[in-house]
């Protein structure tokens, strides 16, 4: 956990390896997977799948990021970070070799134990796929706790495909996997339109199944309704939020949706709570 | 003397059209010597308009506070016409805002409330002392007759006066498609006295003077937003790519901040005192536009505000432009 | 606790006997009164009604290092404050006293604060009763009063040519003896009680704040807070100037190879709060802003932490440039009607 | 002022004038002072009065802006504006209490390498004179 006395203190970490994911150029995303330079952090760490930290660079700044390595994946931590902003931008500068700063875990996670027993159905687009990445390895890695995993993924197009090589491993390993793209592409066999379209090509079954969903707001809006539209109940949607956060501990004020700060009591929430505060789909 | 039955008569007839989106004028504040600035939608709210020596806020900078937020798909903009009264100092905001084409001409109606004064509410504070109840104030020749908490007290013009206002040449609006009274006769006269005072300090007096004002600047930028000059989408002060100033308060950035303000107001800046108004910690802005607006007319023979035709300062040159300093 | 008194003249000697303290006293720049660091105790006065800037400064200042860092090193150096050095806040009025404890309930929640903690705990709290509130003061609507002890360590009564000093608790009549004050008379407890009924009776404005936290939610869309947002002007006076107000940027800042991350006043009223960097604004406009200062006030805050983060203390009504009213919205709130957002 | 004390002057010059009087005043082996860092740019109507304040705040006790001669702008009237500006600008930082000789400008074409030396000998003399630039510096207060 963090320093006790001082949550704004952060930790600095080695980067081990550092690659794109999509096409260098702006809004790039580039995956860091990283070491605490004091090996000793481990010891008192813990993250679940869903927990933020504050990733950013001394002198630059700092931002919120989803941790997207699972705690199943030892030795290391893992973010993809989306080019876009100053502190984005000079943490994309930075290759194996070099140190940045993580401060956290940060935020709630998704309640893995209480989903237990069921059928989880991940449904994520561009990089939003990143948080959901540690539920899915989650689930992999304790597959005798949960039941059927299924993965639906979009992107703009199939070089916009974040972890495109894990998607092979989880086919290979036999999870069901429908990946799309917005517009149509030579070579392309797989579904071509939005992910919402995609749920409902598919359209899971919702019995005993938690859905997932991650990616821009835009999406979050049309998945909930076609899950919804597929007899999904408000309770068995999950989804992350974001807004723009400072201290990431309850305190600068400015990530609230109502009377929820998403960085302290998010950013993991059930569609059922969302459903009742009007400003959080603002 | 303006008749607020014709002015809000005036203000009804144009809520009433349909090619009126909203209109922004004064209304009685909630308590003491305040008055709020007023943004009327309907001409049913006609009545709460008022206008009297409390009128201090300039309604041209709500102009351009509004927010233009993306059109929804499908949806056709809002076009309609904003209405705004203005006093004589108000309009010259407006004959500004349009030089520098921040609208239409066509985009607003003007209506120009001819005005003999206000009083500046810090001083009528310290005279009467203060009140939780609204204040109402006439102006009476030389004197201001106010109303307090039912008391009937009066206090000499001279000295209740807003500085602006001591020294206003422009009390008839200079841009307006109807007048909601008579004109007034001038009183003010062009000076700078207080600038040629302020500038018989040495460099170091002057920076002493400064560095006091400004340390005490908490940067709320009530400043700069209730100004009618400043209307940038984004504001170089606040950019964070690159950052030119930093957030953190400190005499340096203090600094830097007011610098910044007072050079983009030179050349546009039209002497309605809100900024000066406005601080809460009291900070003399206006020193800073005065000696400005003294300069670009010294310099440059140009005064903002009053010539809907002339160019921006700065966004034109003259060949002769003195340059005695340049080496 | 202990019944204090010492004569107003003697004001500066009460202060200078205190050695072991740094000792923060409303200062005068013109006509602005923040606190300030006592230089000289002869310059303590009583003679002021409140400050502009209100005292979270003392506590949460405008600006302030969080830690330090080199270029090119890793190692981080923080800045937490020294609770060594006790602190004396002379002459805070019971109001901005008041808000140092529900402000506390945020710092102190789940992830406390070093900053903000120790410098509170190493303070002790000189209140002055108010004699003459400003027309805009409320605080007796909200659980104040011009005597209330909320958050003080001692309450200091103005009675003309004595001082009555009544402590609060242990911290202050430690306080109260190193400054050699002499013990008070009924006579100053009876005056002090009369002045705080008569100074009661001054404050003029008030709202019953009975469902208002509640009610809050159900008008979020409704039309009324445009009457307000309307002419705000999206600057930071109301929030700057609010003793409750807690909200802060992080910024870090390079001085060649010197670097520092630092917490500074911000405000949710400024439309660059809340920007995404994708462009996205989830509060683009002044309605939505003016609406969650409000609502947070009234109706995040207690919701979680049982408590309204105001004081009444006014400086909001008294300071903002457009009469934005805060008791003006909280009335009107109460008049609107939910069913009247639905359709809106 | 203490006998050593050497200002910092930041130069912005012109691409086509100045930062070429300034090349040859170092080919034909012209000595300056060494006191002056310069930034080119690509007209002078291109320096930002606010580039100005930033230097002042970073550590600059002299900030010279050089151009073409008027008429010779390469964009043919950058430098018109330009001096417009730092008329201004001059006058708003003298307002403020700094030494007007901190702030200047001139006119150097790409031929003019003798006057160039002569251009940074006489800022850095004002800005000697002047002293260090103290009053609104970023300084690691209370860092």
């Amino acid at each position: 956990m963090m320093d006790e006395s001082n949550p704004y203190l952060p930790y600095i970490v080695n980067i081990e390896d550092a690659w794109y994911e999509t096409p260098v150029g702006d809004r790039a995303v580039k995956t860091f997977k990283v070491n605490f330079k004091d090996e000793k952090v481990w010891d008192t760490w813990s993250h679940k799948p869903g927990n933020c930290a504050m990733v950013g660079r001394l002198g630059i700044g700092e931002s919120m990021f989803c941790i997207s390595s699972s705690p199943t994946e030892e030795g290391y931590l893992r973010f993809s970070i989306m080019q876009a902003g100053k502190v984005t931008s000079a943490l994309h500068d930075l290759e194996a070799g070099d140190t940045m700063t993580v401060r956290g875990p940060l935020g709630n996670s998704f309640p893995m134990e209480e989903w237990e027993g069921k059928n989880i159905l991940s449904i994520g687009g561009g990089i939003g796929q990143a948080p959901l990445r540690p539920v899915i390895n989650y689930v992999r890695a304790n597959k005798d706790k949960y039941g059927n995993l299924s993965v639906l993924y979009g992107a703009r197009t199939s070089d916009l495909h974040c972890f495109k090589s894990e998607f092979q491993e989880y086919q290979e390993e036999g999870t069901e996997c429908h990946l799309a793209i917005d517009i149509e592409e030579e070579g392309w066999k797989n579904f071509v339109g939005f992910v919402p379209d995609l749920l409902l090509d598919v359209a899971p079954s919702p019995d005993n199944t938690i859905a997932v969903t991650c990616g821009p707001p835009i999406l979050i809006k049309f998945v909930t309704q076609g899950l919804e539209r597929l007899g999904f109940t408000a309770d068995q949607i999950y989804t992350t939020l974001e807004e723009r956060m400072k201290c990431g501990i309850g305190k600068c004020g400015r990530c609230n949706v109502g009377s929820l700060y998403v960085c302290k009591d998010g950013p993991v929430f059930s569609y059922a709570t969302l459903k009742e505060i009007p400003e959080a789909f603002a | 003397m303006v008749d607020e039955t014709i002015l809000r008569e005036k203000a009804r007839e144009v809520l009433a059209r349909d090619d009126v989106r909203r209109l922004i004028g004064w209304k009685r504040g909630t308590y003491g010597y305040e008055s709020a600035p007023a943004v009327l939608k309907d001409a049913s709210q006609a009545d709460e308009l008022i206008f009297d020596p409390t009128c201090v806020q300039n309604p041209a900078s709500f102009i351009t506070l509004e927010e233009k937020l993306p059109v929804p798909r499908g949806q056709d903009p809002d076009t309609r016409k904003v209405a705004v009264l203005v006093k004589g100092c108000d309009s010259r905001a407006v004959v500004q805002q349009l030089v520098e084409k921040a609208y239409t001409r066509d985009g607003v109606i003007v209506l120009g409330v001819p005005c003999t004064g206000v009083v500046d509410r810090r001083k009528a504070q310290k005279m009467f002392g203060d009140t939780s109840e609204p204040v109402m104030i006439k102006e009476e020749g030389d004197k201001f007759v106010f109303i307090i908490d039912g008391e009937t007290r009066e206090g000499p013009r001279a000295e209740l006066l807003a500085d602006k206002c001591v020294r206003c040449r422009f009390p008839n609006p200079l841009v307006y498609d109807e007048l909601v009274a008579d004109e007034v006769a001038v009183w003010g006269a062009d000076e700078f006295a207080d600038v040629d005072e302020f500038e018989k300090m040495s460099p170091p007096e002057k920076w002493k003077f400064w560095e006091e004002q400004f340390s005490k600047c908490i940067r709320c930028y009530s400043c700069r937003n209730v100004c009618p000059m400043c209307y940038c989408l984004e504001c170089v002060v606040t950019k964070q790519k690159p950052q030119w100033t930093r957030r953190s308060t400190d005499v340096s950035e203090n600094t830097a901040y007011h610098i910044q303000r007072a050079w983009h107001l030179s050349g546009r800046c039209i002497e309605c005192g809100e900024c000066e108004r406005v601080c809460p910690v009291d900070i003399p802005i206006t020193t800073l536009n005065r000696k400005m607006t003294r300069d670009v007319k010294e310099l440059f023979s140009y005064e903002p505000g009053v010539d809907v035709e002339a160019e921006p300062l700065l966004s034109c040159y003259n060949p002769q432009d003195p340059e005695e300093y340049i080496m | 606790m202990g019944d204090f008194k010492f004569a107003k003249d003697k004001l500066a000697e009460v202060v200078g006997a205190l050695k072991d303290y740094e000792v923060f006293a409303p200062a005068a720049v013109g006509d602005v009164l923040r606190f300030k660091e006592v230089e000289d105790a002869s310059s303590v006065s009583f003679d002021f009604k409140n400050t502009n800037v209100p005292p979270k400064e003392l506590m949460f200042p405008e600006t302030e290092t969080l830690f330090k860092f080199r270029v090119g090193k890793t190692d981080i150096e923080p800045a937490v404050p020294d609770e060594s050095k006790k602190r004396l806040v002379f002459g805070i009025r019971p109001c901005d006293a008041m808000a140092y404890t529900i402000v506390e309930k945020l710092y102190s929640w789940d992830y406390p604060d070093p900053y903000f903690e120790k410098r509170r705990e190493s303070s002790v709290l000189f209140g002055l009763a108010c004699s003459e509130p400003v027309p805009n003061c409320f605080c007796t609507s909200l659980g104040g009063g011009p005597g209330s002890e909320q958050g003080l360590d001692a309450l200091m009564f103005d009675l003309g040519e004595t001082v009555y000093v009544k402590t609060i608790t242990d911290a202050g009549d430690t306080v109260a003896k190193a400054m050699g004050l002499e013990a008070a008379a009924d006579a100053e407890k009876k005056a002090a009680a009369a002045q705080e009924k008569d100074a009661l009776g001054k404050i003029k404005r008030s709202i019953d704040t009975e469902g208002i936290p509640e009610k809050l939610p159900s008008l979020y869309d409704h039309p009324f807070w445009e009457q307000f947002s309307d002419r705000c002007l999206s600057c930071g006076i109301c929030t700057f100037l609010c003793p409750t107000c807690h909200c802060f940027d992080i910024q870090d800042e390079m001085e060649a190879f010197d670097g520092r991350r630092a917490r500074m006043w911000d405000t949710c009223m400024f439309p660059e709060y809340t920007l995404h960097t994708s462009g996205h604004n989830p509060r683009p406009t002044r309605k939505e802003r003016t609406r969650n200062r409000i609502s947070h006030k009234y109706s995040y805050f207690p919701e979680k932490f049982d408590v309204i983060a105001c004081v009444g203390c006014g400086r909001c009504i008294n300071y903002c440039p457009v009469n934005i009213d805060i008791l003006d919205i909280l009335e009107k709130s109460k008049q609107a009607e939910a069913k009247e957002a639905k359709t809106a | 002022m203490s006998e050593e004390y050497e200002p910092n002057i930041l130069a912005f010059l012109c691409n086509w004038c100045s930062y070429a009087g300034a090349d040859l005043a170092g080919t034909s082996r012209t000595h300056y002072l060494p006191n002056i860092k310069i930034i080119r740019v690509m007209c002078s109507g291109r320096v930002n009065p606010l580039f100005l304040v930033n230097a002042l705040q970073q550590g600059a006790d002299g900030v010279l802006i050089s151009g073409c001669h008027p008429g010779d702008c390469h964009y043919l009237e950058g430098n018109f504006y330009a001096r417009r500006r730092f008329m201004l600008m001059r006058k708003l930082l003298e307002h403020v209490g700094v030494d007007p000789g901190r702030v200047n400008m001139s006119w150097v074409s790409a031929s003019e390498g003798a006057k160039f030396k002569e251009v940074i000998d006489e800022t850095v003399a004002k800005a000697k004179e002047a002293g260090p630039m103290d009053q609104f510096r970023r300084r690691q207060l209370n860092w």
